[in-house]
């Protein structure tokens, strides 16, 4: 079953086209991944689907409902959670209050609560460290959580966006070039952590990558774009064959530069 | 781990140290209201910042003149007058503490009273405090409702004002008038009271207009008026922007008559509004200028402050003088006593006339006079 | 008067206010556009404009009279003296804010203006002062339309300034460059534009412009007071957000829109004096509200 | 090092908290086209604008034509001959093509000159003269490339750096994109290229270095880079 | 963030001993300054005069707007040029319903708070989408808008006001001299602290930092941006209009004047000159908003200049306000 389907997905800026005619779904529980070139319209693919840019055209189906020019917020709350290619993390805060915002669509403490500090309110306050602690841990860095985000480095802020987005409880992860900056062993860890959250949290993923190895190794099912169109889909093996694909990373071999 | 150690100590010494400043400045402000004690200290309330800190000035400086005369011929039953100023800024809640400030240094009386506006929540406090209270300039008829019966008004009221007004424009033979003042509550008091009164009359009053303050363009609202043709446009607030809109006016062609309210009586007007402002009528409270008992005052001023005295000058003057002659009558600083004794006033004089009180407080026999301006300078209006 | 007069009447009034608005917005806009800046000081430093012009012709006009060669004269001298102050408040208190938090900046600035306002208040005694000159009321009546001469010069100097003040930013490199700083500051460095000269430039631009106003405005009105920028400045920021803050031209179509806006406001029944700047206060919130960048405002296509 | 025309020497630069550079060394001989490739968050951008000076770097050495540049503003730079088209391409969407242009030769003087010049890029690229007084924000992506490097070449660059030209687009083009790079190479403009697009940027080059994680990991001619299998699998996977 | 709050240290400044203030760094001995310094504040009116008095209400009473906008500008990040506002719907609601009326003072507060909530949601509805410096000017334009027809209105009093405003009474106990309004000034303030407190730690004060920080990252985290905001405005606004009702109390006068541009400027400096977002910075920032100008009276005109280049040099150099950031 298509937990997330994109048809006729088309978006345009100032009359650039940017996504044309898009068509592709994911399955719940695999890992799929969206790749391409640089400036193939990955990242405002994600951005349409998580309600940041409007599409001109299409549909976004999402656990079988429409959210096509849905709110970001909305979104999220459908149970659809998004990391950003570069860091958008709370800086000045700390590390768990950086992944209780991800909580914050799934409680509703309001301000008279918060005043009154109500027993309810205490109990969700506990609850909401509790499960978010339990995210820190999930991805291993609880033992940071009470530093300022800004202070760790840049693997572990990674780190923070993921266990922030998984509070959120999604059933969708978008991944938005995990592996960008990240050295061999922290891509291999990144690997193994993708694996686990689809494993044993049973959360659906897909992911934006540049880098290929990474993509092969963790994907099920590949969507190849360039120009804001797909040119090649399927598994890891008829992606990596493509002459398509081949041509749009490597450059064309037949031509001849003068 | 040692770094961070440092940078919270330097932290912690930062909020004591601020802590402690702002324990200073708690101190400070009991310093501030605690002053020496002196024989009969006698407060002045008048803005000495703020927009209209110019004539609140002026009103302070006549009234410390008053006081080193007063001191000069001996003081009050044998005290030397010491005054002490409450800066009210022309603002209601720098008034309180200003009144409050007064209060608590346990001044006698006091004089001054200059916006209504900044006057009007004074009341209350002087009122508790039993203080008595000359009211030289403010002149609101909200100040009337207000009194606690501690304060009295020498300047006319707003009533009186408007009576002369009245009469003016009747025997200019006006019958529609345009009235305009600034948003504010002594000009909009003013202007309410003479639009009733003279529709009361079964005039028209044509336009009824606010201009904010601070506005230098008036080119509209005298193109609205002008396309209503009044025989009169009566300006109720002050003379900044009073010049402007005469100015304007004239500019655009209004030929009839302009007359403008005490606010507006300076020669600042004549001097911002040039050629525009002759013929201009001006209702007035009495002023230096022409009063002819006020010649050695006049005098005495220039020579004491470097400058030449302002509108409210005269009845500062007076207030001061009026205090400490009830002061002298009533025998003693006993505040019920002076208070009791300024209701009783029949006899003084001062350089803008004699003065004694209604029931309400407020001066009995209207002392408003109406102005013209000719050649660049206001002259009394046979 | 017939209506169609007023009408016509008020619609004069509204150019010439609006033209006194468009002179003050533009430098409030041109600051925005570069540096991202609301400067508030902006009213203040047309109200020292108008105070320099007052002290440079009080000492000119012994020399070459107070009509209409010494008051050209203290405006040069006002427009150079305020653009330099501009640029020196600029180096002292806007350039070391630049990566501070946007909230402090603003505080910077109406801190500068409150400075520059209470400063004049403390040399003047909060005294009005009067400019001597009288320029008359002489004009033409057109129909029952009457404009006089002094309000025709300043409007023809006010749209000249705005007419040089065009052609220098789409004319000239120097123009070109401030233009370019407004889209990417980075980008331009790499075209060897020296940035912060060019930053200094735009603001000794757009303060002498509001000098001119302010002088302007002292003559033909007659008194200067330290207190007189505030409303204008106010207006004018209002009418550079109409127009769309940022954009020049926006600055011009919007101080004139303003000013248009209040006369009108002013005879329409059940508005007039007493609910006019409601009524364009209103207008500006709708305005905002259904098209958020101004008239002539450009939407920006953020980037994830 | 003779005839090195730019020398970086252990360049270490940081953003933010992020350590972006972590000691790069490498030179540049004049007339060559050397090309720096690299996975995404390598390091590639930062090195290009560490050396035009729009980020210092943290230590290190960056020499340009045998002076010391590593703490001279971007602007004076310029000045230098040392040009850098930025990452997507940065050109002044709202000003015409001929604006761009002509800020591009804003630190000359000479009225003749620029309009000589100016000819020079019309005569490469004729689609900007076609539409020279059309907003900048129109052009389509292949276009603003060219406007990108024709901006540049109003400096009459000695050394230009270019950040991924061929970024987002189609294959022809970057095919021209390239024709152009050589052309101005031919003409004597040494050429530091940073690409993504690995084979068509050795193909044009004469060396080549990769990074990873702000460290270079491999150097050499092209030639030899064209032929490493390795660096095949870094971009394509296993 | 600040989470050195003078009402609650947190553990993790007790474990450094040494220095010249040792001591301070307890919390049992920062709770005895705090003690000492609450005592001092209790027990004022037994030692100072009406005049020192009548400074410190209204110190306390700019603490209560201060900490009100500082729900606005320092946890929201909106900038709001426009608090007079608020603050004025509270004065007048009072003033109109008791005057006009006869209501109970007592009564007019909750019909305040439900002004002030409508007040909030009229002008924050459809503007929070705005940009942050276009907020700046629509706030602004909000706060004239309000001050203009209470200026207009009849009902209002027009330009001159409502006087005669009715002294509240507690349980047959009239408050009525300054020393009973300073106890209910300083009952308020620390309500205000309180409140402020217990909001900033909580799941909507986060929620308040996350937009402030990233709006786009907090949207994407499920929050609902404009919804937050709005619940700002709306807090802060019934923080303005509960001050404006014992406000309007106490001068038993008000008048448009009162709340103009510069008043809220005012207002806002106290929020930002202390640190905005900090509550004992904000205390401080009211404290010399109120303090200072009493303090330098004597230099006379000139010391709202010196205020203001005392404030520019502040900024300059400590542009996130007076108290001390967090460090971590």
């Amino acid at each position: 079953m298509a937990l997330l389907k994109v048809e006729n997905l088309g978006l345009s800026f100032a009359g650039l086209q940017v996504i044309k005619e898009l068509n592709f779904s994911v399955e719940k529980g695999s890992i799929a991944s969206l790749i391409g070139p640089n400036g193939a319209g990955k990242t405002s693919v994600f951005n349409c689907l998580t309600g940041f840019y409007k599409p001109n055209s299409g549909q976004i189906i999402f656990d079988g409902k429409g959210i096509t020019r849905k709110r970001p917020y909305k979104i999220t709350r459908r149970g659809m959670a998004r990391t950003f290619q570069n860091l958008r993390l709370f800086k000045k805060m700390t590390v768990l209050e950086n992944v209780m915002s991800g909580m914050h669509c799934r409680t509703s403490a309001g301000a008279i609560g918060a005043i009154l500090r109500t027993g309810a309110q205490r109990r969700e306050e506990a609850e909401i460290k509790e499960f978010c602690e339990s995210c820190l841990d999930f991805v291993g860095i609880l033992d940071e959580k009470d530093r300022t985000a800004s202070n760790l480095s840049y693997g572990h802020q990674r780190r923070v966006e993921w266990a922030r987005a998984l509070a959120t409880r999604p059933k969708l992860l978008l991944l938005d070039e995990p592996a960008a900056g990240l050295n061999f062993d922290e891509k291999q860890q990144l690997i193994e952590l993708i694996k686990r959250i689809r494993d044993e949290l049973n959360i659906t993923i897909l992911l934006i990558e540049h880098d290929m190895g990474l993509v092969m190794k963790v994907s099920e099912m590949i969507t190849v774009i360039d120009y804001g169109q797909k040119i090649a889909q399927g598994n890891a093996e008829d992606v990596q064959n493509d002459p398509r694909v081949i041509e749009a990373y490597l450059g064309r071999e037949e031509d001849e530069v003068a | 781990m040692i770094e961070n150690h440092l940078i919270k100590k330097e932290n912690q010494m930062r909020k004591t140290l601020m802590l402690s400043a702002i324990g200073g400045a708690v101190a400070g402000l009991f310093l501030c209201g605690q002053v020496m004690a002196a024989d009969l200290k006698i407060g002045i309330m008048v803005p000495t910042t703020g927009s209209e800190a110019t004539s609140g000035k002026d009103m302070e400086n006549a009234i410390k003149l008053a006081a080193m005369e007063i001191n000069d011929g001996g003081g009050v039953l044998g005290m030397q007058i010491e005054t002490m100023t409450g800066d009210d800024a022309c603002d209601p809640q720098q008034g309180t503490a200003a009144a409050s400030k007064l209060v608590s240094a346990d001044v006698a009386a006091v004089v001054g009273g200059y916006c209504s506006g900044a006057t009007l929540p004074t009341l209350k406090i002087y009122g508790d405090a039993n203080v008595p209270f000359v009211i030289a300039a403010a002149n609101s008829t909200k100040l009337i409702d207000a009194n606690m019966g501690n304060a009295y008004q020498i300047n006319s009221t707003g009533f009186d004002q408007v009576a002369t007004a009245v009469e003016l424009f009747e025997k200019q033979g006006a019958q529609k008038i345009a009235v305009i003042h600034q948003g504010d509550g002594y000009s909009e008091d003013l202007a309410k009271l003479t639009r009733d009164k003279w529709t009361e009359m079964g005039k028209e009053v044509v336009a009824y207009e606010v201009v904010n303050k601070g506005e230098q363009d008036h080119s509209a609202l005298v193109t609205r008026i002008k396309s209503k043709a009044p025989d009169a446009v009566f300006w109720t607030a002050y003379y900044a922007d009073g010049a402007l809109l005469i100015k304007q006016l004239r500019q655009a062609g209004y030929r009839n008559l302009i007359a403008v309210g005490d606010g507006s009586n300076s020669p600042k007007l004549l001097e911002i509004a040039g050629k525009a402002a002759e013929g201009v009528y001006c209702f007035s409270n009495p002023t230096v200028d022409y009063l002819p008992a006020a010649k050695d005052f006049h005098a005495n001023y220039k020579k004491t402050f470097n400058q030449e005295p302002d509108a409210y000058a005269a009845l500062a003057y007076d207030g001061m003088k009026l205090m400490a002659d009830a002061i002298n009558r009533a025998g003693s600083t006993d505040k019920d006593a002076i208070i009791k004794a300024l209701g009783e006033t029949t006899s003084f004089t001062g350089i803008a006339g004699p003065v004694s009180f209604t029931d309400k407080n407020t001066l009995a026999r209207s002392n408003f006079v109406t102005l013209i301006a000719k050649d660049g300078k206001w002259m009394l209006n046979e | 008067m017939s209506i169609q007069d007023i009408l016509l009447q008020q619609l004069a009034n509204g150019l010439i206010l609006g033209s006194f608005y468009a002179l003050v917005a533009l430098g409030y806009t041109m600051v925005y556009g570069i540096i991202k800046l609301l400067n508030f000081a902006h009213g203040d430093l047309y109200m020292i404009g108008a105070f320099i012009g007052f002290l440079a012709l009080s000492v000119l006009s012994p020399l070459i009279g107070d009509s209409w060669v010494g008051i050209l004269c203290s405006m040069v001298l006002s427009m150079i003296a305020v653009g330099l102050l501009g640029v020196l408040i600029q180096r002292i208190a806007y350039q070391p804010m630049l990566t501070a938090p946007r909230l402090s900046i603003l505080i910077t600035a109406l801190a500068v203006s409150m400075i520059l306002s209470n400063g004049v208040m403390a040399f003047t005694d909060g005294e009005y002062l009067a400019f001597s000159t009288d320029l008359g009321y002489e004009g033409l009546e057109l129909g029952n339309v009457f404009i006089t001469y002094t309000q025709m010069v300043l409007v023809g100097a006010a749209a000249l300034l705005m007419t040089g003040l065009y052609l220098f930013v789409h004319r000239t490199m120097y123009g070109k460059a401030m233009r370019a700083i407004a889209i990417d500051q980075d980008a331009c460095r790499l075209m060897g534009i020296h940035v912060n000269r060019i930053i200094a430039l735009t603001f000794f631009i757009g303060t002498s412009l509001a000098a001119s106003a302010g002088i302007m405005a002292g003559t033909y009105y007659g008194s200067i007071h330290f207190f007189m920028g505030f409303v204008i400045g106010l207006k004018a920021f209002t009418a550079a957000v109409i127009g769309g803050i940022g954009s020049i031209p926006g600055a011009m179509l919007g101080g004139l829109l303003l000013g248009l806006l209040e006369s009108f406001g002013t005879q329409i029944p059940f508005i007039g004096t007493e609910w006019k700047d409601v009524f364009s206060f209103g207008i500006l919130i709708l305005l905002l509200v259904f098209k958020p960048t101004g008239i002539l405002g450009r939407t920006e296509i953020e980037r994830m | 090092m003779s005839g090195a025309i730019l020398e970086i020497e252990n360049l270490e630069t940081h953003y933010g908290k992020i350590h972006a550079l972590r000691g790069i060394s490498f030179s540049v001989k004049a007339g060559e086209i050397v090309t720096l490739l690299g996975a995404n968050g390598a390091g590639k951008s930062t090195t290009l604008r560490t050396i035009s000076g729009l980020i210092r770097s943290t230590s290190g050495a960056i020499r340009f034509k045998g002076e010391d540049i590593t703490r001279k503003p971007a602007h004076d730079i310029v000045k230098m001959g040392l040009i850098h088209v930025p990452e997507g391409r940065k050109i002044f969407k709202g000003m015409t093509i001929l604006e761009n242009l002509e800020l591009g030769s804003f630190t000359l003087d000479d009225e003749e000159e620029r309009r000589k010049r100016l000819e020079h890029v019309f005569e490469i690229f004729p689609v900007l003269e076609e539409r020279k007084h059309r907003d900048s924000a129109f052009l389509s992506g292949g276009e603003q490339q060219m406007l990108a490097i024709g901006r540049s070449m109003m400096t009459d660059p000695t050394l230009l750096l270019l950040d991924e030209p061929s970024m987002g687009l189609a294959p022809f083009l970057v095919q021209e994109i390239m024709k152009i790079i050589l052309r101005l190479n031919k003409e004597g403009v040494t050429i530091l290229l940073v690409e993504q697009n690995a084979k068509v940027a050795l193909k044009l080059a004469d060396n080549g270095y990769v990074l990873e994680t702000g460290k270079i990991v491999i150097e050499g001619d092209a030639q030899t880079l064209r032929e490493d299998e390795s660096i095949v699998k870094a971009y394509l996977g296993e | 963030m600040d989470r050195i709050d003078a009402k609650a240290p947190t553990s993790a400044e007790v474990t450094h001993p040494g220095g010249p203030l040792r001591w301070l760094e307890s919390q049992k001995n920062r709770l005895i300054v705090l003690s000492v310094l609450a005592l001092m504040a209790m027990f004022l009116p037994l030692i100072s005069n009406n005049y020192v008095l009548e400074v410190m209400t209204n110190v306390w009473f700019y603490v209560m707007l201060c900490l009100g906008l500082n729900i606005v500008v320092g946890y929201a990040g909106l900038l709001d040029l426009g608090y007079a506002a608020f603050f004025a719907v509270g004065a007048y609601t009072t003033g109109i319903l008791t005057s006009h009326f006869g209501v109970n003072f007592w009564l007019t507060i909750p019909a305040a708070v439900f002004f002030s909530i409508c007040a909030g949601v009229i002008i924050g509805g459809p503007t929070l989408r705005l940009r942050s410096d276009y907020l700046a000017i629509v706030t602004l334009g909000f706060g004239e808008i309000v001050r203009i027809i209470a200026r207009n209105l009849e009902i209002t009093g027009g330009a001159s006001g409502l006087i005669g405003i009715e002294k509240p009474s507690l349980f047959g106990f009239e408050i009525s001299q300054i020393s009973h309004f300073y106890y209910v000034f300083l009952v308020l303030a620390c309500l205000a602290c309180f409140v402020s407190y217990r909001l900033q730690h909580s799941r909507l004060g986060r929620a308040w930092q996350y937009v402030r920080e990233d709006e786009d990252a907090a949207e994407a985290m499920g929050i609902d941006r404009v919804a937050i905001k709005l619940y700002a405005y709306v807090i802060g606004a019934i923080f303005g209009g509960v001050a404006g009702c014992f406000f309007a109390a106490k001068m038993t006068a008000i008048s448009p004047e009162t709340f103009t541009f510069q008043q809220s400027v005012l207002i806002l400096l106290g929020v930002v000159l202390g640190g905005m977002g900090k509550i004992p910075g904000v205390i401080i920032g009211a404290f010399a908003l109120v303090l200072f100008p009493e303090v330098f009276r004597d230099l006379g005109s000139s010391r709202i200049l010196v205020f203001a280049i005392v404030m520019l040099v502040i900024m300059l150099y400590r542009p996130e306000g007076i108290w001390p950031e967090k460090k971590s």
